[in-house]
């Protein structure tokens, strides 16, 4: 039973390091950044899930009605705000990308640091 | 003084922000971003005598009592490292405007300060706020901000350096989300104190350990922690001058901070210490990065590069002094984080001035500086002797205290490692002297003394190592009194 | 030119729908899901359909880029005023009891000034971020 | 004024100095003029400190405290104002010497060598008034530094290379050892200053208190006790003057001084004398006695030569200090003076005939006894004072450190200091005997015109001659002075 | 009846992860992430969070793709073949991951109404916030009243990544002075978007 509870989290976790290792491992740096909204979205999933309350409804009161279970809002607040940090350093990374790109003609890790070294 | 000076402190420098940006022109934006700092340096002080003077503050914002809302917690701890970041900004600002209108183009001057501004405030707020996840908000303004400061380098290598630094930024941040979130799950709040309280009854989940692992990664992340700061040396070697010496002074500190707040108030002591054994992970890498970065230090070409791995190593010094988890080693660790930004402060901005004249900061480049740029050379040996911590200078009070902390506790070999480390900054430090001092100037003799508005805020500081080195009571007091609210003993 | 024409006509009717849902986004948050910031982001998301299918230049001449700036600003400027205007009104920072002369009328003001603020803000930021990537030359590789 | 005060000037007034002679640097005479009158000054502000102290009184000035329990602070006591009494007085005579010197050898940059010369009698005098061991340690770390342009003089890749090693062995030993046994002596203590009986007594076992006299001996690295002695005869590549006076007197005693202080007022001679250690370090200043004087034989150089006399003659102020007794005390004490007056003249006698006969290889210097005879007179005087016969000031110094070994019951390092004394009679005596009596190989001929170097550095080299003969005559003064520091 | 869709749901994020770290043609990629923003929204409505869902579905699926999509017509869609399997980062990885699912262990089982977390500051807000603030819909008055700071910071962020992007790539770029490879007395070299000119000299 209790594994079945975890289930969820590790499924979760799971993703996480699939969006790590996509950022630390791939040498293009678009990909990099992927990897790292991959990641960032897995950890929001984490905090939905630890809001969650079976048979619970959205936190939207309802009028006239008692004893609603009504699940957790604070996690979705925190991830409100995530969200929104994670697409701005996707914003400021693509800027960098971009520029990168203009300043060695490749986004390829490898291939900078090769000319980085020549110099 | 104002009730809700806590929170004036950062709420006046984030709306001078959007001023900055608007106004749109460089002079004025300029004028904005100065005077915010000093509004922030100010209250910073204020704030500071208040705290010491009459004890720590609670500021509830929106008037919502903790943990429902958010807290503003002002203590001997943070009002220190306040004074810290907005004092370096307050000198830094008034020598970024020559600097920069050499270094970056006209248009980008406001969006520039700007930026500036704005990490200033992440710093700030950062430091103030009682909330873990208020904490990780203000983080990432500071940090978007300075990855973009830092890509404004003249050397298309400030790029590359900024793409890293937001990767590796990024992680740690998102590492930091995962503890507070594994904190949240645990205890179901996100105030300091409140959860300073109920961690305590957590101690033998394992849960709790898990959270305190990705928070203490996550930060070490962000100060540069040896291993983990390979990002440190690119951004601080090709940033703008003004960028590096700012983000030097301040950043890393902060983030040291951050380390503090979390493993001696939120965790505390006896369970970092006592349960997790945190010191048998920092202390080796503390030393580790003492010794090892101030070697790669004495090999490097370039001397914004050396003073980079210099840093690294720096931060081993107050990594250290918190390791070893008494009284005296904190408050050294805190002394330290003041002493090493008015010393990296000074030695970057002397490098900022020789950068505008000579166009690099190569050893070669300082070649005969010692007769064509006097004053500078004399701050950057100033500062240099203050780095190796030579008597009367801020950097001797840092090693005072550490090693004495180490004596304390029977590790003399800690002690000697440190003694050690300073004796390889002689060694880096005299590269640079040598070739300013001893070789002949390159080039026609175009090369001039820089000018004084570049000249004089480099020297406030240089003689702030001096006067701090002289009389540190006021700062080693604060760091005792600082360490002992830390520890929670008898203050 | 001609088959792109009822691209153009879907757009021209689409758009102002999707403003519209923008502003129910906007007030209906506090009572169903959204709120300021996905109604910036969908409002954002207007004007981009209309650059995409009208051409950046046009985009421009409708909503100037440095229009788009000067909101990013004047956002965070209307959220912390509200801030300001509470301290100013006597009580701490961003606590809108003092706002009007009950506490829950109080906090309705505040939360739509804040939310204001924030879509204001969201709107002009992502305008101007998509302006400034699709304004940027193609570098040759 | 009040004595307090005058201790304040002792170490302001070289400051004023500097700052003078750097205003004045356009016109060389009035910038020789103020090194001369702030020299004058100096000395006479030290000389009114000594009524007050033999009366007994300790003038103190604690500028301010640095850290709580850390205080930057001065104090007259007998010990510190005979070397600051020594050393300012061959301030005087040393720039009237390098009057004649730095001008008939055409040195460049002189304004900048007589800034930092005056900078670094300041430190000395620093060194000297310490009232505690971070004031102490903090001035012997600025005469480090404000002599490495003094050492580097001529910017030379030789100039450079001996600065590296200067910087390299000063700071090193300073840092690694000194301060760490400083700081560890705080912890320990829980105080710095300077108390008669010592500080140390009962606050760490044996073993402890061992290890921090040896991190004392040999993290005073002026004190140059081998191995960490290469520094001296690097720093011989200075102009004269510097040897002279810094290299023979100032930075040096410094170090020997502090050893004297650190054994006198921070172990306190009871507790050294039961330490395990204190043989140990005094068989380690016996053994630099003697491998440094076999390996003066060695040197054709004359300033090598001297350089490693003067690492002999230092360690016997340290075996003096380490024999931890009244005499031992007194002889090391009056040898800082004796052999301070001794080695100066040797090395005036060196830089003139630099500057005379541009000679600088004993081996050639055969004959010119007759062409300079006041020269190799006072050196022959000079020479006298080391080896520590009649009569000259050496004898007194040797004779009480003899006294210190029976005392301690070492015979051996008695007939140490006798060895030594012979061999330095051999190597010193060598120089005046082939000046006076040598003959040139044949075919060769000197350039004419060789004469006395310039009127100055005659001048000088003769006043410190005088004064080591007086000071046989009348050892009286610098005697009760130091015994002010032990008394009975 | 919900845990099976959630848990298929999750099924599918796993698989499209997997894709995304897979596929090397960079405009599927970006794709790819789309949907999986798109997923996770329905998820967050499965897990009751539909404010988050909204936005997820808005900016991840949204702002994020056109961004993604935007800068790939700038700098080229095709990655490159990874050189070799690296062994570090799967060691990272995997230490990371197994750290956490350790942490996991004493986790307060999935959808437990009782688990800490929803004793002690959440009830609060769902008992008063209804009269305190008047707004029906929590979220909205945690995030804009109760936790109103921590949204301005939010703002203030967005601002900030504006600040940054328009500092990179909306000024001056062209007449971007570079220092040549060794900035030997800052030889300047103009900046062009041709590779090979620009910088490295």
């Amino acid at each position: 039973m209790k594994i079945l509870g975890l289930y969820n989290y590790w499924i979760v976790i799971g993703l996480m390091m699939i969006g790590f290792y996509t950022m630390i491992s791939r040498g293009n740096l678009v990909k990099k950044l992927v990897g790292l909204s991959v990641f960032q979205t897995s950890v929001m999933i984490l905090y939905i899930s630890m809001g969650k309350i079976l048979g619970g409804t959205a936190p939207i009161l309802i009028e006239g009605r008692e004893n609603v279970v009504y699940t957790n809002p604070i996690p979705s607040v925190l991830i409100l705000t995530a969200i929104v940090v994670g697409v701005a350093t996707l914003a400021v990374g693509l800027a960098l990308v971009v520029r990168i790109k203009e300043a060695y003609g490749t986004i390829e890790e490898d291939e900078i640091h090769e000319q980085d070294d020549v110099m | 003084m104002s009730p809700h000076l806590p929170v004036l402190q950062v709420v006046v420098p984030l709306l001078a922000a959007p001023v900055a940006a608007l106004v749109r022109r460089p002079r004025l934006s300029w004028l904005v971003a100065f005077l915010a700092a000093l509004w922030a340096f100010g209250s910073a002080v204020t704030l500071l005598h208040h705290v010491l003077s009459v004890g720590p503050i609670s500021y509830h914002i929106g008037d919502w009592a903790p943990p429902w809302g958010i807290e503003y917690r002002v203590d001997q701890v943070n009002a220190f490292v306040l004074v810290i970041v907005s004092g370096i900004a307050a000198v830094v600002l008034p020598y970024a405007r020559a600097s920069v209108e050499w270094e970056i183009e006209n248009e980008r001057i406001p969006l520039f300060y700007t930026a500036l501004i704005l990490c200033m405030t992440g710093l700030l707020g950062i430091t103030v706020t009682g909330d873990v996840f208020n904490v990780f908000v203000f983080l990432e303004i500071s940090s978007l901000s300075a990855y973009a400061l830092i890509a404004m380098g003249q050397d298309r290598r400030a790029l590359t350096a900024a793409y890293q630094y937001l990767i590796m930024g990024s992680v740690g941040a998102t590492f930091i989300v995962i503890g507070i979130g594994l904190m949240y799950v645990m205890t179901g709040t996100l105030n300091m104190a409140d959860l300073a309280q109920r961690l305590p009854a957590m101690e033998a989940n394992r849960t709790i350990p898990v959270a305190f692992a990705f928070l203490t990664v996550g930060i070490s992340l962000k100060l540069a922690l040896f291993p983990l700061h390979l990002w440190l040396p690119n951004a601080y070697a090709y940033a703008p001058s003004t960028v590096t010496a700012f983000i030097a002074s301040t950043a890393t500190k902060v983030a040291v901070y951050m380390l503090l707040r979390f493993i001696f108030t939120v965790f505390g002591v006896a369970f970092s210490f006592d349960v997790m054994n945190l010191d048998r992970i920092l202390t080796p890498l503390a030393l580790a990065a003492i010794v090892f970065m101030s070697l790669s230090a004495i090999y490097q070409p370039n001397v914004k590069r050396l003073l980079a791995y210099s840093s690294v190593a720096q931060i081993g010094y107050m990594v250290l002094g918190i390791s070893l988890a008494s009284v005296l080693g904190v408050a050294a660790g805190i002394l330290h984080l003041f002493n090493h930004a008015l010393i990296k402060g000074a030695l970057f901005m002397a490098m900022g001035c020789v950068m505008y004249r000579v166009g690099s900061v190569r050893i070669e480049a300082m070649a005969g500086l010692g007769r064509t740029m006097p004053f500078t050379m004399a701050a950057f040996v100033v500062g240099g002797l203050s780095l190796i911590g030579v008597p009367l200078t801020v950097g001797f009070i840092s090693k005072l205290y550490l090693v004495r902390a180490a004596l304390e506790q029977g590790m003399w070999p800690v002690a000697v490692l440190v003694l050690v480390g300073s004796l390889l900054a002689v060694i880096y430090v005299w590269k640079v002297v040598e070739v300013a001092y001893f070789r002949q100037p390159i080039g026609d003799g175009s090369i001039r003394e820089a000018p004084l508005s570049l000249l004089i805020p480099t020297w406030v500081l240089v003689l702030a190592n001096i006067w701090f080195g002289i009389d540190a009571k006021l700062t080693a007091g604060v760091a005792i009194r600082a360490a002992q609210a830390l520890l929670g003993v008898g203050s | 030119m001609d088959d792109r024409v009822i691209l153009r006509v879907g757009a021209k009717i689409l758009i102002p729908f999707i403003l519209l849902f923008a502003l129910y986004v906007q007030f209906h948050g506090d009572f169903g899901p959204g709120g300021g910031f996905q109604a910036g982001v969908i409002f954002a998301a207007g004007f981009i359909l209309y650059a995409l299918v009208f051409g950046l230049g046009a985009a421009k001449a409708v909503l100037p880029p440095i229009v788009a700036h000067t909101c990013a600003a004047i956002g965070v400027m209307v959220y912390a005023g509200t801030g300001v205007v509470t301290l100013l009104l006597g009580g701490n920072f961003l606590d809108y009891n003092v706002l009007a002369h009950n506490a829950e009328h109080g906090q309705e003001w505040g939360i739509f000034s804040v939310e204001t603020g924030v879509l204001i803000t969201v709107f002009g930021v992502m305008v101007a971020i998509f302006y400034a990537f699709a304004g940027r030359r193609r570098s040759e590789p | 004024m009040s004595p307090s005060a005058l201790v304040g000037l002792a170490v302001a007034l070289p400051l004023a100095g500097a700052g003078l002679v750097l205003a004045l640097g356009k016109w060389p005479n009035l910038r020789e003029a103020a090194t001369l009158a702030t020299g004058i000054a100096l000395f006479a502000s030290v000389v009114s400190l000594l009524g007050p102290v033999r009366a007994g009184l300790r003038p103190t000035l604690t500028l301010m405290e640095v850290v709580p329990g850390l205080s930057l602070g001065f104090q007259a006591e007998p010990l510190g104002l005979l070397f600051a009494l020594v050393a300012s007085f061959l301030w005087v005579v040393t720039s009237l010497y390098s009057i004649g010197y730095m001008r008939g050898h055409h040195e460049e940059h002189q304004t900048r060598f007589y800034t930092f010369f005056a900078i670094s009698i300041a430190s000395a005098m620093g060194v000297a008034f310490s009232a505690n061991l971070f004031t102490l340690f903090a001035f012997y770390e600025a005469l480090t530094l404000c002599t490495f342009p003094l050492v580097t003089h001529h910017g030379t890749e030789k100039a450079r290379r001996a600065g590296r090693i200067y910087l390299g062995i000063l700071l090193t030993t300073s840092v690694a050892f000194q301060l760490l046994a400083i700081i560890w002596t705080w912890q320990l203590a829980g105080t710095l200053d300077f108390r008669p009986g010592g500080i140390l007594a009962g606050t760490a076992s044996k073993g402890v208190l061992s290890v921090l006299l040896v991190l004392f001996v040999f993290g005073v690295g002026k004190a140059a006790v081998m191995p960490f002695h290469r520094w001296l005869p690097a720093a011989m590549v200075a102009p004269t003057p510097v040897s002279a006076l810094l290299h023979a007197v100032a930075v040096v005693k410094a170090g020997v001084f502090t050893i004297l202080k650190v054994a006198v007022y921070v172990f306190g001679l009871d507790l050294m004398g039961t330490l395990a250690a204190t043989p140990w370090m005094a068989w380690v200043a016996a053994t630099t006695i003697i491998l440094a004087s076999l390996v003066a034989f060695t040197k054709d150089n004359l300033k090598a030569r001297l350089a490693y006399s003067t690492i002999s003659q230092l360690s016997y102020i340290v075996l003096g200090a380490m024999l931890a007794n009244r005499w031992g005390i007194i002889g090391g004490g009056m040898h800082i003076a004796m052999h301070a007056f001794g080695k100066i003249t040797l090395f005036f006698g060196a830089g003139a005939v630099l500057v005379a006969a541009h000679e600088t290889e004993i081996s050639r210097m055969h004959g010119l006894g007759r062409t300079m005879p006041i020269t190799f007179g006072a050196f022959f005087i000079g020479a006298l004072s080391i080896v520590g016969v009649p009569p000259a000031g050496g004898a007194w110094s040797k004779w009480f450190l003899g006294l210190g070994t029976l005392e301690a019951g070492q015979i051996w390092l008695l007939a140490v200091l006798m060895l030594s004394s012979l061999l330095t009679l051999v190597y010193l005596l060598e120089v005046p005997a082939r000046a006076f009596f040598g003959m040139p190989p044949e075919g060769e001929v000197r350039p004419e015109g060789i004469h006395e170097a310039p009127w100055p550095s005659v001048l000088a080299l003769v006043i410190t001659a005088v004064v080591t003969l007086v000071l046989f005559v009348h050892p009286g003064p610098v005697f009760d002075l130091v015994s002010l520091v032990v008394p009975r | 009846m919900s845990v099976v869709v959630d848990v298929a749901l999750l099924a599918f994020l796993a698989v499209t992860a997997f894709a995304v770290m897979k596929q090397r043609n960079l405009f599927a990629v970006a794709m790819l992430s789309g949907i999986y923003s798109l997923l996770c929204a329905a998820l967050y409505t499965m897990l009751d969070a539909v404010d988050v869902a909204f936005t997820e579905a808005a900016v991840g699926a949204g702002i994020s793709t056109v961004l993604v999509l935007g800068t790939l017509a700038l700098v080229g869609h095709e990655e490159k073949k990874p050189a070799r399997p690296k062994v570090l980062p799967l060691f990272v990885v995997l230490v990371t991951g197994a750290v956490m699912v350790y942490g996991t262990l004493d986790m307060p089982p999935f959808g437990r109404a009782d688990n800490p977390a929803h004793q002690h500051v959440a009830p609060r807000y769902i008992e008063k916030s209804g009269e305190e603030t008047g707004v029906p819909n929590i979220v909205t008055s945690v995030l804009a009243s109760y936790r109103g700071y921590d949204t301005m910071g939010e703002t203030n962020v967005i601002f900030t990544a504006l600040v940054g992007v328009l500092l990179l790539i909306a000024t001056g770029e062209r007449r971007r002075r570079l220092w040549s490879a060794d900035e030997r007395n800052g030889v300047v070299t103009e900046e062009s978007s041709e590779p090979g000119e620009d910088g490295d000299g």
